[in-house]
């Protein structure tokens, strides 16, 4: 199916007021401290002198209630899985997945493990993929400038997408996570 | 059956520290009760790294298992390269050439390095002096870019194989590492009045965090943590492997028992490391730099067991390497020493232990949750 | 030094093998009625009063579990291993948790991953690694995990193109992942 | 006739009883009934013919000879007035007792009337050989009526009684012998007639005798261990008749005796009374108890006997005796319960009435002749009178200590239900009547306070106080629902306490005031403990009170010693200075609004009287204004910092009270018009605030049924108005602008840097931001945090309670935006006191200033209303709606909570805060009173090592204090 | 009138932008510290706008949304107490309303309305946090309270306005050169104030993640941080106008609070955290002993 309607211009007072808003939210990511993998280890340089993330705006909250972006940083073991699901749902629109690590888009070299799930998109919306294992700090740069060009571009509706197939991605959830204790979704 | 006291609800406050948690470190949690800011319970929580390493070495070749292995450990990946590779050449008598030993030995120092700069530095950070532990992570970070030269790798490096290393050190890395070597200890004394100096530094951690002498033995425990005890105990020293019997170096101990010691062991670990990087600089000898090994995609290692021993930053660190004579190992039991310091040990320190406390003792026991969980 | 414990052993148990020696180096392996006989005497006359792993081997092909319990002497930095075969039915041995407290935390994992009981551990079946884990415990050789891997999160990606852009998806095209696969082929 | 009747009535029944019950027992009863109802007629005529009733003179008589000749041949009695009196309660009770008698022993019944009869016969003796025979049949029959039962300790109580008469017949005898040979005479006036060594000897044996057997100290030893053995009802028969008799017979005796200066028994007297007192506290079955009291009021007698004379005497001496006898009676009758027959509702006041009658508290009969008597005392015999007032606040210790560990479970006999109702009766109509005839002692006319406004102000917080605490009363249930009643006595008296025109007024609404409310605490559930504690310390701030009123002979309150008395007994009645103890106590079990009414009304009778002092000794300064405002800022420091600590929601509300009643002394203590303007605006704002707390208090534990912190917590959800009530009233206690508390800070520092005492202001203002500490866990530990699963049923309070809130809230709403308008009234009023020194704030309109400050609450009200307004609308305005999620939706990190219970962080709330206190040295009050109270106990212990239970050492000492007589009245003469 | 409200209204404008600014300035000045280049100066802006806008938020009750109107007002309030730039009296604002004794209340009045918000949204790190700062507030205003004392009476007014106008005789009539004890337990009152290391135990990250905050999000939270910046910028006024002699002009005041401003920041970055009773330990002893002497100096 087409969208038949054209596309709407641009000066709209508040489609203006959008824009400057999406400018403020990708120049402004909170990351919610959580490491949830090896991926980790490399966040830490990226706070300090040599890579420095906060020049992007970019700062860590240790409360995912306050924070914009979820890092999952590699493999997710499915006793993570139900932490991340929690934290994700915590977090408060909009909100964005950045995944690091090849583990995260295919199971890397944990394809074949018992505890590890293998592809992590159909658990959770991923705005971001950064591959490599373990990504070099420039590539998670890279990622994180991806994601601010895509939140300016108004494209980066993870959080949307979730809401609206959350049947899909309960059901997914559901079937890793055997013993499931997760209050239902909330804004 | 009455209510216990430690767990009353009425009388104490139930809560997760972690995983999702700034203090924690790495991806594991803590429930503890408490009773006002006292810990009266606590329980260590671990399993979300869990990767089941061990299942998936069944499955492997001997040598596909090298980019496996380094993963378990993350802050310093060669050890597991090393202890791995160690059980291999005992178990198939492959004989390492010394230049080789030389090399492994200036890669788990500089390794050692690393680790013992990010925790030193993270030790205060935890207390909320950033400022200590942003240093200390970027001096790592010069060390991180001589592993980048030397392997290509900033992290995973899987540069020890059997029989020696992936590759010779590139002409001029010798004068690389003396200069990284030169602007840490350039910075060093900052940083030592930032911290070892720092007279709140020494009101958090002093008498803190205290680890008895006679939980040693008890809990069986190793590095830094023992050595802040008053222990001498150091497989570099007592079990030596690869060159350590040919360089000249006292075992780094405390007395203090608290994390103040522990911190002071890891400074003194970081000259101890930078000492042993410049004699291993100094007398390295020339030669090949590995042994060539049979065709690994049919390499059988003959039936044998062997548990190999490695000091690593955290202390000893353990494969108890199976081989039924196959193409795949039998059985990869990975003893990381966080083992017993972030589940007996911590259980135990933390009860009584003020909810301030909590993260600062467990930087000072430097757990590092993949390694028990694998 | 090692060559005393070996005497001393080889005196109480007469049908003990050795299954290595080297100069601070001793693996034992004992009958199953006399291993905890062993360990005890290891730990109490010996010198090797430090546990330091309890591990595990599934010999199927026998049908035994190999267990091996590694002590060491701090003192004279040498390890001494003793191993003894249990039977894997409904496999039962002894808790080490009034000797070693560290014990604990190594039975509770051996208990989950190969299903071993530990009569005498005040903790055991509480959660370790694994959460809610209801298959066979992984780490035995009948556990086939990338079987279990396939069955429950899917299979692996098929690597279609080599350059990952194109598998992860261009950055600002429509998500090449398997949601959005799925809302291509609704289209 | 009828006096003869009167008198051998019951004699003639025992003969009849003795021949009548084997053949026909009821007849026998019928008969003694008659008999005795037609010997109760004869007295109470033979009352009304002497005048008795009007109790001015009571010596009144009529003689009465009996067969021919002058005794010992015959009897010859003289029936006093006040005899009369007592022969009626003697009769009353032998009525009331008979009963229970002929139902357990009947055959005891002719001992009964031989009791009275000896009893009646040793009242109106006038020959003292005549005495002795009555003396004898008394001891007898006593010994017969105690041995009647066949168990081992009335037998052992029946033998030293037989012991001691054993030893008072020999000694008496030989008095008698003394005295029939240097006379020739056996009448009681011969006594009088002695001289030189035989005097003496007559006077050292008689004196021995009487002291034995009044039982006074130090030899009360048999009489403790008489009424503990035997059985409650003889020791009810038997304090009401013998020992009553035998009491006001050694009255008439004592004055008579040769000793030279009679001020001696006034010495052995008060000597006697302290220590035994003392012993008494330690005492625990309910007969010892009784026996101490009884040596108290022996010990009275000595030092009435020493110190007062004529009409006065015998008046006083009646009134004392009888009573406390009859008192006894009752509690005898209702202690010792030996069949389960629950009392519900009345058994407190039933129980209370005779306990306050020996207490000697107002209205009861006894407290108007302890009350002349002291005032005799204080006036002419100082030191006597400290050692009386302490024996006496002792006495009232343990009492109230029987009573509140009986009055959990008053079990009552069901036969003596009727004897005691009567008994109380009777003594609650003498209370009204001699009330009533003392009426002219009370005085209304010119307040004690002499200025009107200040008057007015208290009148009004009194008032205003006790109405708002009323409508909350009528949503209770059970035991408690019976407060409502003492509330508004209690209230009431306060409310008339202001216009108290003499010391004896005020001291008499105060103490009726302070015991109603007693009461009325009694009636809460657990009350135990917290009445007991409340009634010693109110009794112990009632006698400092009575004592600084009587030193000052006459006028409310004289400078110097008095003053300092009464200023002490206001602060034990704040709970100042390591006194609170009382507060935390009682205030935790109160029932229902009883805790808002005596923090919040109550607790300002005692600044009334701190006012009172200052305006009557100075005229508005106290010479120790510094040592006040200092006690008070480091009270106010202190008990802040315990509260923070408290874990009860109404234990910590106790703290904060007390702590805020700090600043009220500061101000007070400062002496200067800005202080006392700061000490009354903090008073009223005091009883606004704390009233709704302790009412939104009263709610909470009205719908959840407790008060500790650990159960509570989360309750906003379920009582959203409670919340915003009391989240008013910490506000403004917490001293925050806009709200009424600032106010009272603001006038006070301003007040005590005008005066230059800085320290204090740093004290001070230390203390009031360590309320911030408090007042926090106050509204997290009941209202915020997590909602118990226990307290899931918990709905809004009632609106009986939550009117008078809304009242409260609003008050402080107005005072706080507008206290101007108490400002203008307060300002003048005080300026017209002299003797308060210091400039006045200056008023205009809504500005206050003084010499170094400003303050305009309007704008800053306006303001913070304002901004608040402007922020709220904004945040509605711009569409944004938060949702509410449930209360476990918490960042876990990343875990489940797992329950509220368990997430609920209450207990140990400030522990690093206690942690960081660790280094100061721990002096805690109660560790101190605890001290007291062990060294009063060790004390008691000494004392009481004297009283060894051993019939032989009694004896003994009835020897040794003969000797000791015969040693000091020897030398002395 | 209108003039007034047009002077309050500015006073708040500018001083939210001169907090969120000076934040900005904060956060660069401790990046350098740590040797990185740190934010641009205008991220607060940034983050107070993504906050404002954020799409959902989540609230536990009453109390807990009302936090934030508490903080804010509460900082207005301070605010608009101190007199901005001496001899224009346009910019006293609502000084007239209240002394010194007013300021320190009225400084409560927000940190209240955090405390019960906090304790509203059932979170116990909340909790811990404000019995926390409960306690140590209770410490370091004492010593505040008694600099704040010694000061007013040494000049015999409490009026901030008379404070300052004493101040105006040149640099050495600064209180801070007049009352240096007084000055120095203030200034070290203010560390605590600031919630600066090694007195920053509230927010604390690594121990209560992070405090009486924790649970707020999006709009509510931008409502907090504003009010956290002008309630900064307020304090900073009043201690400039308390002990450097107050603004002359705004460039002085610009000057002045931007260099106080510094202070905590310089310290806070080589200091790690105190214990909670370690802290309230210290501020006992040192700070207040300090003011005791020109306390005792003023009373002699």
């Amino acid at each position: 199916m087409y969208c038949n309607q054209p596309p709407e211009k641009p000066g709209n007072k508040k489609e203006l007021l959008e824009k400057i808003t999406n400018m403020a939210r990708a120049n402004s990511l909170w990351v919610t401290a959580y490491g949830t993998g090896c991926g980790a280890i490399e966040l830490r340089p990226l706070h300090t002198s040599r890579f420095d993330m906060e020049r992007f705006g970019i700062a860590m909250r240790p409360t995912p209630r306050q924070a914009d972006v979820l890092i999952i940083s590699g493999y997710l073991a499915t006793k993570t899985l139900k932490r991340v699901i929690r934290v994700y749902e915590q977090m408060q629109d909009p909100k964005y997945i950045v995944a690091l690590g090849s583990c995260t888009i295919n199971g890397g070299m944990y394809f074949d493990s018992y505890n590890t799930l293998n592809v992590l998109d159909k658990y959770l919306p991923v705005d971001v993929y950064v591959m490599g294992c373990m990504p070099r700090p420039e590539a998670i740069i890279d990622g994180f400038s991806l994601l601010m060009q895509k939140i300016k571009d108004g494209r980066a509706q993870g959080w949307k997408h979730y809401k609206e197939n959350l049947d899909y991605y309960r059901e997914n959830q559901k079937k890793i996570i055997t013993d499931w204790d997760l209050p239902d979704y909330n804004w | 059956m009455g209510v216990n006291p430690a767990t009353d609800p009425k009388k104490t406050t139930h809560l997760f520290f972690g995983p999702q948690h700034p203090g924690v470190t790495g991806n594991m949690s803590i429930e503890m009760w408490f009773d006002g800011d006292q810990i009266t319970k606590a329980i260590t929580h671990v399993g979300y790294l869990h990767r089941g390493f061990e299942k998936l070495m069944e499955k492997r070749l001997w040598i596909q298992n090298f980019p496996l292995v380094c993963r378990i450990c993350v802050p310093e990946p060669d050890i597991n390269e090393e202890c791995y590779a160690l059980a291999i050449e005992e178990l198939t008598g492959i004989e390492v050439p010394e230049r080789a030993k030389w090399i492994r030995t200036l890669v788990l120092e500089l390794a050692r390095l690393a680790v013992n700069l990010m925790a030193f530095g993270g030790q205060a950070g935890t207390l909320g002096l950033g400022t200590a532990a942003m240093w200390g992570i970027t001096f790592r970070d010069f060390v991180l870019d001589l592993f980048e030269e030397l392997t290509g790798a900033r992290i995973y490096h899987i540069f020890i194989l059997p029989g020696g290393v992936r590759r010779d050190l590139p002409p001029g890395f010798e004068n690389r590492v003396e200069k990284v070597l030169g602007k840490i200890e350039e910075r060093l004394p900052e940083l030592d009045r930032l911290v070892l100096n720092n007279a709140i530094f020494k009101l958090r951690t002093q008498n803190v965090g205290v680890v008895k002498p006679e939980w040693i033995e008890e809990y069986g425990l190793v590095g830094p943590v023992a050595r802040g005890s008053g222990s001498v105990r150091d497989v570099r020293k007592d079990a030596p492997y690869e060159i350590y019997n040919k360089l000249d170096f006292d075992v780094v101990t405390e007395a203090g028992n608290d994390i103040f010691a522990r911190a002071m062991v890891r400074r003194r670990e970081i000259d101890l490391s930078i000492s042993l990087i410049r004699q291993i600089l100094s007398g390295m000898p020339k030669g090949p730099v590995a042994t060539k090994l049979p065709n690994v995609t049919e390499w059988r290692v003959p039936a044998g067991e062997y548990y190999s021993r490695v000091e690593s930053s955290r202390g000893e660190y353990g494969y108890y390497v199976v081989s039924d004579g196959s193409l795949k190992p039998r059985r990869v039991h990975v003893r990381g020493p966080s083992y017993v310091h972030a589940v007996p040990l911590l259980e135990r320190m933390l009860v009584g232990a003020n909810i301030a406390d909590v993260s600062n003792i467990m930087v000072s026991l430097t757990t590092c949750p993949p390694e028990i969980e694998r | 030094m090692i060559d005393k414990v070996k005497k001393e052993l080889e005196i109480r148990f007469p049908l003990l093998k050795l299954v290595r020696e080297q100069h601070n180096y001793l693996h034992v392996k004992v009958e199953r009625v006399s291993a905890m006989d062993a360990i005890v005497m290891a730990r109490t006359s010996l010198g090797h009063s430090v546990l330091q792993l309890i591990s595990t081997v599934d010999r199927i092909e026998d049908d035994v579990f190999q267990m091996t319990w590694i002590l060491e002497n701090y003192s004279a930095c040498t390890v001494l291993l003793i191993s003894a075969d249990y039977p894997r039915e409904n496999c039962i041995v002894p808790s080490l948790c009034q000797i070693w407290p560290a014990a604990s935390a190594f039975e509770r994992e051996i208990f989950e991953m190969f299903g071993i009981s530990f009569p005498g551990n005040p903790r055991e079946g509480e959660d370790f690694l694994l959460e809610g884990w209801k298959d066979t415990p992984p780490m035995r050789r009948d556990f086939e995990t990338e079987e279990y891997a396939m069955r429950v999160y899917g299979e692996r990606q098929p690597r279609e193109h080599l350059d990952p852009r194109q598998y992860i998806g261009d950055i600002v095209g429509e998500w090449n992942t398997p949601m959005g696969r799925k809302r291509e082929e609704e289209k | 006739m009828v006096k003869a009747l009167a008198i051998f009535l019951p004699l003639l029944g025992a003969f009849i009883n003795a021949w009548l019950p084997g053949k026909n027992p009821k007849a026998s009863r019928v008969v003694s009934y008659l008999l005795l109802t037609a010997g109760l007629a004869a007295v109470v005529m033979l009352s009304i013919q002497l005048g008795a009733w009007n109790l001015n003179d009571l010596s009144n008589s009529v003689i009465l000879s009996t067969g021919v000749g002058a005794p010992p041949l015959s009897i010859n009695l003289e029936i006093t007035a006040g005899g009369t009196l007592a022969a009626i309660v003697m009769y009353a009770a032998t009525i009331f007792s008979l009963r229970r008698f002929a139902l357990t022993t009947p055959r005891s019944q002719p001992l009964v009337l031989g009791l009275l009869t000896a009893s009646l016969g040793l009242l109106f003796a006038t020959d003292i050989f005549n005495s002795f025979v009555f003396l004898e049949i008394g001891s007898i029959v006593t010994i017969g009526l105690t041995a009647a039962c066949r168990c081992g300790s009335r037998w052992e109580a029946a033998i030293k009684a037989a012991l001691v008469s054993g030893l008072v017949t020999i000694l008496y005898l030989l008095a008698v012998a003394a005295l029939y040979r240097s006379t020739g005479m056996l009448t009681l006036e011969a006594l009088g007639t002695l001289t030189g060594g035989s005097a003496i000897l007559v006077a050292i044996l008689l004196l021995t005798v009487i002291v034995t057997e009044i039982k006074a100290y130090p030899l009360t030893g048999w009489g403790l261990d008489f009424y503990q053995g035997t059985s409650s009802i003889v020791a009810g028969l038997y304090s009401a008749t013998w020992s009553l008799a035998v009491l006001l017979w050694a009255a008439k005796v004592l004055p008579l005796l040769p000793v030279g200066n009679p001020i001696i028994y006034a010495w052995i007297g008060a000597g006697g009374l302290v220590l035994s007192q003392l012993a008494g506290l330690r005492a625990s079955s309910s007969g010892r108890i009784m026996g101490y009291s009884t040596s108290a009021y022996a010990s009275l007698l000595l030092v009435a006997a020493g110190t007062t004379t004529g009409a006065f005497y015998t008046q006083i001496v009646t009134v004392l005796m009888v009573f406390s006898s009859l008192a006894k009676f009752s509690l005898f009758m209702l202690g010792n319960p030996e069949k389960k027959d629950r009392w519900s509702g009345y058994g407190t006041i039933l129980f209370l009435a005779p306990v306050l009658v020996l207490a000697g508290i107002p209205p009861m009969p006894v407290f108007w002749a302890k009350f002349s008597f002291l005032a005799h005392l204080a006036s002419n015999f100082p030191v006597i009178f400290y050692a009386v007032l302490t024996g006496l606040f002792l006495e009232a210790v343990y009492l109230f200590r029987f009573w509140s560990a009986r009055s959990e479970k008053v079990r009552v006999e069901r036969a003596s239900k009727p004897s005691a109702v009567a008994a109380v009766l009777l003594m609650l109509t003498a209370a009204i009547w001699i009330t009533r005839m003392s009426w002219g002692m009370l005085d209304f006319s010119g307040s004690i306070i002499a200025s009107d406004g200040i008057r007015n102000i208290f009148h009004g917080l009194f008032a205003v106080g006790t109405l708002l605490c009323l409508p909350g009363v009528f949503n209770r249930t059970g035991r408690e629902k019976n407060y409502w009643f003492w509330l508004l006595i209690s209230g009431a008296a306060l409310t008339i306490l202001p216009a108290a025109g003499n010391g004896l007024t005020f001291y008499l609404l105060w103490e009726i005031s302070a015991f109603a409310a007693v009461i009325g605490v009694s009636k809460g559930v657990a009350a135990k403990n917290g009445t007991f504690w409340y009634a010693v310390f109110a009794s112990l701030s009632g006698y400092l009170l009575l004592a600084g009123i009587l030193l000052s002979k006459g006028s409310f309150v004289i400078a110097g010693l008095p003053a300092i008395l009464l200023t002490i007994a206001a602060l034990v009645k704040m709970g100042q200075f390591g006194t609170h103890l009382w507060n935390i106590r009682a205030y935790p079990v109160a029932p229902g609004t009883m805790p808002a009414f005596l923090a919040g009304t109550a607790s300002k009778a005692a600044v009334l009287l701190l006012v009172a002092v200052a305006l009557t000794t100075t005229g508005g300064a106290l010479p120790w204004g510094r040592v006040l405002a200092w006690m008070g800022a480091l009270t106010a420091l202190a008990t802040a910092m315990l509260a923070a600590f408290a874990p009860d929601y109404r234990k910590m509300l106790a703290y904060a009270s007390v702590s805020q009643l700090g600043f009220v002394l500061m101000g007070l203590g400062l002496a200067s018009i800005l202080g006392w303007t700061a000490a009354f605006y903090q008073t009223i704002h005091h009883l606004i605030f704390k009233m709704a707390l302790f009412l939104g208090a009263a709610g909470v534990v009205y719908r959840t049924g407790t008060s500790e912190f650990n159960n509570l917590g989360g309750l906003v959800k379920k009582m959203p108005w409670t919340f915003a009530f009391t989240l008013i009233a910490v506000i403004s206690f917490a001293s925050v602008p806009p709200l009424a508390g600032f106010g009272g800070k603001w006038l006070l520092y301003n007040g005590l840097v005008e005066a230059g005492w800085l320290p204090v202001l740093i004290v001070g203002m230390f203390a009031s931001v360590v309320a911030f500490l408090y007042s926090f866990r106050l509204l997290h530990g009941v209202f915020l945090g997590q909602l118990s699963p226990r307290n899931a049923h918990a709905k809004e309070a009632p609106l009986p309670l939550l009117i008078p809130q809304a009242i409260l809230a609003m008050a402080i709403m107005v005072l706080g935006f507008k206290p101007t308008i108490l400002l203008n009234f307060l300002v003048p009023t005080l300026e017209a006191i002299p003797g308060l020194s210091g400039l006045a704030p200056v008023i205009q309109g809504d500005m206050v200033l003084t010499a170094m400050g400003t303050w305009n609450a309007w704008m800053v009200g306006l303001m913070v209303m304002g901004f608040f307004g402007v922020a709220f609308v904004f945040f509605w305005i711009s569409g944004h709606k938060p949702k509410y999620v449930g209360q476990l939706d918490l960042g876990f990190a990343g875990e489940m909570p797992p329950s509220a219970d368990e997430v609920h962080y209450s207990n140990n709330f400030f522990r690093p805060y206690a942690r960081a206190l660790s280094f100061l040295p721990k002096i805690h009050a109660e560790k101190i009173f605890r001290g007291t109270t062990k060294t009063f106990n060790m004390l008691g212990d000494g004392v009481r090592a004297l009283f060894t239970g051993d019939g032989r050492t009694y004896l003994a000492h009835s020897l040794i204090f003969l000797l000791l007589l015969f040693v000091f009245l020897n030398g002395g003469m | 009138m209108l003039a007034n409200f047009t002077s309050v209204a500015l006073t708040i404008v500018g001083a939210l932008t001169w907090g969120l600014l000076l934040g900005g300035i904060s956060r660069s000045v401790t990046a350098r510290i740590h040797g990185r280049m740190g934010p641009r100066v205008t991220q607060n802006f940034i983050d107070l706008w993504k906050l404002f806008r954020k799409t959902s938020s989540i609230h536990h009750g009453g109390m807990f949304w009302m936090a934030p109107m508490f903080r804010i007002t509460g900082a207005i309030c301070v605010l608009l107490m101190v007199p901005l730039v001496i001899g224009q009296n346009i910019t006293y604002n609502m000084s007239f309303a209240g002394d010194v004794f007013l300021l320190i209340y009225i400084m409560f009045f927000g940190c209240l309305g955090m405390a019960l918000g906090a304790g509203n949204s059932g979170h116990p790190y909340a909790v811990i946090a404000v019995s926390r700062g409960l306690a140590q507030m209770s410490s370091y205003e004492l010593s505040f309270s008694i600099a704040v004392v010694a000061i007013a009476v040494g000049l015999h007014t409490f009026k901030i306005e008379g404070i300052v106008a004493a101040q105006q005789a040149g640099i050495t009539s600064w209180n801070i050169f007049r009352f240096p004890f007084a000055s120095a337990g203030a200034l070290l009152a203010f560390l605590p104030m600031q919630m600066a290391y090694p007195f920053g135990i509230v927010l604390a990250p690594q121990e209560i993640p992070i405090g009486p905050p924790t649970e707020y999000s999006s709009r509510m939270l931008s409502f907090m941080l504003s009010g956290r910046a002008l309630f900064g910028v307020a304090k900073l006024i009043l201690f400039v106008s308390l002990l450097f002699g107050g603004a002359s002009s705004w460039l002085s005041l610009f000057v002045k609070t931007f260099l106080l401003y510094m202070y905590p920041i310089v310290v806070s970055s080589v200091f790690p955290r105190f214990r909670t009773e370690q802290s309230i330990r210290f501020l006992w002893f040192i700070p207040t002993t300090l003011a005791l002497v020109d306390l005792v100096r003023v009373m002699l």
